[in-house]
């Protein structure tokens, strides 16, 4: 019988410094545990986070990619996350027209002070990846060759 | 059943979360049956807590509930204390492996005067 | 059609002769009816080759964007819907306005001659249309078709016979044609499945030879140095063991263009393998409407676009990718 | 290349109790251009910067990645470390093993390998990292202190004494805040007036303290060092020169009906008032909601009566536009609404009050003349009912989940005092638990018990109801097990107290980062309790958290200092991760400039050699001194010809790569 590998997905997770990695730093210090496949990358602002690295993502191997950003209004620099809200808003827009699983990528906002959400957000995006499987039709909108 | 089982049965089938107790006693502060019952609300809360469920499936407290659930609407913590005495009813009957009552019994022992809601009630408690 | 390119030639000669412009930047007639190409013209003498016929459906705005640190003048031909071009590329500074004349001239809509010859005709010598018909010449005899099966692409959608800024018009009295629903289809993909989506765009886009006509062409793609050519970008590829710039192109493009592109439908007209790629930019220009409120790039000069602006309370990103965007 | 060296941290058994460190040592050394990798037990230790010290000098590493806690804890203990020996200071990453790895991951395998993965994400960037130098900026000299409380005052006094100009907004048309309306404080019951309004004479005298009464602050710009305010004065109807505070407009104002909001309600008052008697400034104001002449046209005695021609009814909102180098948030509390109580019978009946209310009724300016009496009908109460925690401690929607710190010790002194002043009174306390954490707090609580005959009964109200006349407080006695019924004259709720509702508008004005419960949160829970993490904000007093006056006015004196520290500088060293544009890639297009929230990107017309072209083109240009880093104009900017430093697109992508290698 064949052995059936569990999945294990590749999540990048790109946090603000100012809350969410702060608020992911609370979810260490608090010891609420979420997957070990999610890996944070720390950004300045979630308006930092361009679209390219998303893809970039993808490309190399990651099946999910969420951007986590202070709650809309309490960006550090003011105004951050609203540009975010809506770049991510059109790029997610635009994967889904093209096909693929708008699951794959999500925006959150958690503060400094939720330790407790970051966590539940990672979990929660974790096994809807889990579900999703492996992040194939991005490489493969342009057929290879 | 094991004491500790039927600690995490009466939590399981509960929902509540004794745990989340801070003893300031709310629930017998509020309870109408306080001075029907042997063992009051909080000491509910307290004996799950501690494992004396035994002694609270023994008692016959549990039948003094009105299922009012004015302890479950007061308590600050969300600690639901008639769910918990609920929950060792359920236990009662599963132990005794009948209801307490029986359709054909309900015509003799009703009294038309009672309440609706203490009508329902009195289902709740004896029969699952 | 005749008269106005006649009406556009004297003008352009008064224009040169009088030294009000250095240059005409229009179309110049090609070997064939159906084969005009933009061109320069700084001489009375090359005015001849001037052409404005049913197939310069070419949108001129874009070559002005060579021409900003030059200290020379120049005219330029814009149709109605060229004029949006022309005010985005004012809006970002990649014009300079004082150094153009801006010359709106009028379009009954233009023809797609690949549509003509999918009809199966060949050898054409020469074209005239009326606002319904268009009477084909070739040298097998003639034909008649239905203008609306020959237009292209972007007329089809046309968003009428204004010009939003001009220095001049001239013949803007034609009448464009009747628009059909310009989302229909960007509704249709959203209708279907995700599955049947990504066939779709699998199917289409898996031609893309990676030419970059749909980049030059675009007067919304005026960078300088282009991203997927910038090697401080971190996406650049070429030639190398990533294929990222080519799985990724589309997306990015359609996303650096969203909220400045015009829906002027050059990246279809020029693609030589047909991908309709304005239904990328398309569905941007819906989402944005639907998303922000309506929005129409070029409109008028010097406004702030949706993507360098927001609202408080703005769609949500999780709703979007929850709901596909219903609100 | 450059020579990197990794150091990995044991934090004692913080990591290595579920991360294996020699693994991550050893994947780390065969990581592209790592010349040196080493593990300590505790790396922010002097042992364990020196070890890194010495690394650099011996290995000639360009280059270092401490893999510890959080950035966020020692990214400038070794970023300062590294300049020590001589690196620049931007050549340092940090990979978070501690908080996102070794505390979350229990299984060892697994946070290794997830330990490794950021390890080598460090690595990838930080071969990317170039040295920056840090700029400077400039610091305005003046501070702004929100809410003129007793917080607000004390930062403010302490500020102003240090030699710099401190302006004081507060929202009401006089100084002095909850304080004010107290009768005594705890545990020495000395006259809170007493204390409190010399301190607003002093502030409303100080020659560097300006107060800017009935006005808010309604939008802040800039950053650390040069905020620039917009304040809105209220009209107040009523010259503030002028007014000398005489009163006699309140004598004759014929509306008379509006509730005394000093006196919680207790009472009423004219339509032009003063809040009470050592109000500061002592001037009139207007209501506007009840003025018969601003909502009917009609009456105006005010100005008819007024002597010094005071009062205006044509004054208008005005706003005050300032630069501050500092702002200190001191938006202070209010007490819960408790009529959502409703087995208490707060609503229901005038003789349940709450103990901001006693204090009015035993205050001798309060509306009874300090003469403790029913609410209902004057007469005077035999039995009096304390209930705490009303709303403290709660988890459901209609109380607050924390514990509000200071009603114990209120509750105890309301009891205590009123024993003193009519030992006929039998006063009965339900308490949870009593907390009396402070210096002669505990026995402050005894002696009300033991010397004063309180009754404490360690249970909860279950409901308050009325009976012959007699209100009727049933509740548990949990030492007895007993379910009790006491009659009572009068029920007094200790409610909760939650942050003042200004406080989320005016955090989100700072950009200073708030919890779940509307305070603001504090830069270091431990270390750095009086800063926002905003830099230049400074918390003072309740909106951080509960506190009681001596906490609070420590607290103003801990904000007082870091504002002065910040002030005495001439210049600050600015953040060098700022955002830059490439010359030879911009198209001048703007996108970056119109989203710029800082004004920080201008345009330029710049001759340029573009490869043998040489051109005037429009250049975005960024000034370094006014970008904050946020980076939005990055990624605005489709030819990526700007890119922010430190934050660079190749190293955030050299990051992606590394972390999603299979």
């Amino acid at each position: 019988m064949q052995e059936v590998k569990e999945f294990k997905p590749n999540i990048v997770a790109f946090c603000c410094n100012w809350c969410s990695y702060a608020g992911a730093d609370l979810a260490g210090s608090s010891r609420l545990s979420y997957p070990a496949e999610v890996k944070i990358i720390r950004v300045p602002c979630s308006g930092r986070v361009n679209p390219m690295f998303i893809l970039k993502a993808f490309e190399k191997g990651a099946d999910g990619v969420i951007i986590c950003g202070c709650h809309p209004g309490d960006c550090h620099y003011n105004t951050g996350n609203f540009y975010a809200r809506r770049r991510m808003a059109l790029l997610y827009s635009m994967l889904d027209f093209m096909g693929i699983e708008k699951g794959r990528t999500r925006v959150e906002w958690v503060s400094a002070a939720e330790g407790a959400k970051f966590a539940n957000v990672m979990n929660k995006f974790t096994s809807d990846i889990i579900e999703l499987g492996e992040c194939v039709k991005l490489g493969d909108i342009r057929c290879k060759d | 059943m094991h004491k500790n089982n039927l600690k995490e049965e009466i939590i399981r089938i509960s929902g509540a979360s004794p745990n989340k107790c801070m003893k300031c006693g709310k629930c017998s502060a509020t309870c109408p049956s306080f001075n029907e019952m042997e063992i009051a609300p909080h000491m509910f809360v307290d004996m799950v807590i501690k494992g004396r469920v035994e002694q609270l499936v023994m008692s016959d407290a549990t039948n003094h509930c009105l299922s009012c659930f004015a302890c479950v609407e007061r308590c600050p913590r969300g600690v639901e204390p008639a769910h918990i005495i609920e929950a060792i009813r359920v236990i009662k009957l599963r132990q005794s492996g009948a209801p307490q009552i029986t359709p054909a019994q309900i015509a003799s022992v009703i009294d038309t005067e009672i309440p609706q809601q203490a009508l329902v009630s009195a289902f709740r408690k004896f029969r699952k | 059609m005749q008269g106005l390119e006649k009406k556009i030639k004297d003008r352009a000669s008064e224009l040169l002769q009088s030294g009000a412009v250095d240059g005409i930047i229009g179309w110049e007639k090609g070997q064939f009816e159906y084969d005009p190409t933009p061109a320069v013209f700084t001489k009375e003498t090359g005015l001849d080759n001037l052409c404005y016929n049913n197939f310069c459906g070419a949108n001129l705005s874009k070559y002005l964007v060579g021409k900003i640190t030059s200290d020379k003048k120049f005219a330029v031909l814009l149709k109605p819907c060229d004029t949006y071009s022309m005010n985005q590329l004012i809006t970002e500074h990649r014009v300079n306005r004082s150094n153009i004349y801006i010359i709106g001239i009028g379009c009954n809509g233009h023809l797609n001659v690949e549509k003509i010859k999918a009809q199966g005709i060949s050898g054409i010598t020469a074209v005239s249309a009326s606002d319904d018909h268009v009477n084909i010449s070739t040298i097998y005899g003639d034909s008649k078709l239905a203008k609306k099966e020959i237009l292209l692409g972007k007329c089809e959608v046309c968003r009428g016979n204004v010009h939003v800024i001009f220095d001049e018009l001239i013949g803007e009295e034609l009448q464009t044609p009747k628009p059909d629903d310009r989302f229909e289809m960007v509704a249709k993909l959203e209708a279907m499945t995700a599955e049947e989506r990504f066939k779709f765009w699998q199917g289409e886009l898996s031609r893309c030879i990676r030419c970059n006509a749909c980049r030059n062409a675009c007067p919304a793609c005026t960078c300088r140095v282009c991203v997927f050519d910038n090697g401080r970008s971190g996406i650049e590829a070429k030639a190398n063991a990533s294929e990222f710039e080519e799985q990724m192109f589309h997306i990015i493009r359609a996303f650096h263009v969203a909220a400045r592109c015009t829906d002027c439908g050059e990246c279809s007209r020029v693609c030589p393998e047909n991908i309709p790629l304005h239904l990328l930019n398309r569905k941007y220009v819906k989402d944005i409407n639907e998303f922000y409120g309506d929005y129409q790039a070029g409109d008028i000069a010097e406004q702030r676009n949706p993507l360098v602006n927001f609202g408080d309370d703005d769609i949500e990103p999780t709703t979007v990718s929850d709901k596909g965007g219903q609100k | 290349m450059l020579n990197i060296g990794v150091f990995v941290c044991w934090c004692g058994s913080n990591i290595a109790a579920t991360v294996d460190i020699d693994q991550v040592v050893a994947a780390a050394k065969i990581q592209p251009g790592v010349v040196f990798a080493t593990d300590y037990q505790y790396m922010c230790s002097e042992a364990g910067q020196k070890i890194m010290r010495n690394a650099v000098l011996e290995h000639k590493l360009d280059g270092v990645v401490i893999c510890a806690c959080s950035p966020r804890m020692h990214e400038a203990t070794f970023r300062k470390n590294a300049e020590k020996s001589g690196l620049n200071p931007f050549m340092v990453e940090i990979a978070n093993i501690r908080e996102h790895v070794s505390w979350i991951h229990k299984d060892k395998a697994v946070g290794t390998v997830k330990a490794i993965a950021l390890v080598n994400a460090a690595i990838a960037k930080v071969s990317l990292n170039a040295p920056l130098i840090s700029g400077e900026s400039s610091v305005t000299k003046r501070a702004l202190v929100i809410g003129g409380g007793i917080a607000g005052l004390q930062t403010a006094l302490d500020i102003a004494e240090a030699g710099f100009e401190v302006d004081v907004v507060e929202k009401l048309p006089t100084i002095g805040g909850n304080m004010a309306k107290i009768d005594k404080t705890f545990p020495t019951l000395d006259c809170a007036a007493c204390i409190l309004t010399p301190k607003m004479v002093d502030a409303a005298s100080h020659e560097n303290i300006e107060l800017i009464t009935y006005s808010e602050v309604e939008s802040v710009k800039g950053f650390v060092g040069s905020f620039k305010a917009t304040i809105r004065k209220k009209a107040r109807y009523v010259d503030e020169v002028a007014c000398t505070g005489c009163g006699v407009c309140m004598a004759k104002c014929p509306s008379k009906k509006s509730l005394n909001e000093f006196n919680c309600g207790l009472n009423n008052r004219p339509s032009v008032y003063i809040p009470f008697a050592q109000a500061i400034p002592n001037v009139a104001v207007i209501d506007p909601q009840s003025c018969i002449k601003l909502t009917r046209d009609k009456c105006g005695l005010c100005q008819t009566v007024c002597e010094a021609k005071a009062i205006d009814f044509t004054q208008k909102d005005e706003l005050i536009e300032r630069e501050y180098g500092a702002i200190v948030v001191a938006t202070g509390f209010q007490p819960i609404k408790v009529d959502k109580f409703d087995e208490l019978g707060y609503s229901q009946n005038k003789d349940v009050i709450t103990s901001l209310e006693l204090e009015r009724l035993m205050n001798a300016a309060g509306p009874t003349g300090g003469k403790l009496q029913k609410v209902s009908d004057g007469s005077h109460p035999h039995d009096i009912v304390f209930i705490q925690c009303v709303g403290s401690r709660d988890c459901t929607a209609r109380g607050k989940n924390y514990c509000s710190k200071i009603c114990c010790m209120y509750t105890t002194k309301h009891a205590m005092l009123i024993r003193d002043k009519y030992p006929d009174i039998n006063v009965t306390v339900f308490y949870i638990d009593i907390r009396t954490a402070g210096k002669n707090y505990d026995e402050f609580y005894r002696r009300a018990a033991e010397d004063y005959g309180v009754t404490y009964i360690k249970g909860q109200v279950g409901k308050v109801y009325e009976e012959d006349g007699f209100l009727v407080v049933q509740g548990s006695d949990l030492i007895s097990n007993e379910q009790i019924k006491i009659k009572a004259d009068m029920v007094v709720l200790a409610a909760a107290i939650e942050a003042d509702p200004s406080a989320k508008k005016v955090a989100s004005m700072l950009t200073a980062s708030i919890d779940t419960n509307n305070f603001l949160t504090e830069a270091h829970a431990k270390l750095r309790p009086v800063e926002s993490p905003t830099a230049g904000i400074f918390l003072s007093g309740v909106c951080q958290g509960p506190k009681d006056i001596p906490e609070t006015v420590a607290q103003a004196g801990a904000a007082a200092s870091k504002v002065i520290g910040l002030l005495v500088k001439n210049k600050l060293v600015t953040n060098p991760c700022v955002a830059i544009a490439d010359e030879m890639l911009c198209s001048g297009c703007s996108n970056c400039f119109n989203i710029c929230p800082y004004g920080a990107i201008g345009y330029e017309e710049k001759l340029v050699n573009d490869h043998g072209i040489r051109e005037t083109r429009r250049l975005a240009v960024v000034n370094p001194a006014l970008c904050q880093g946020c980076g939005a104009c990055s990624v605005a900017c489709p030819s990526g010809a700007m890119d922010l430093l430190g934050f660079t697109n190749k190293q955030i992508m050299a990051e992606v790569d590394a972390i999603c290698k299979k």
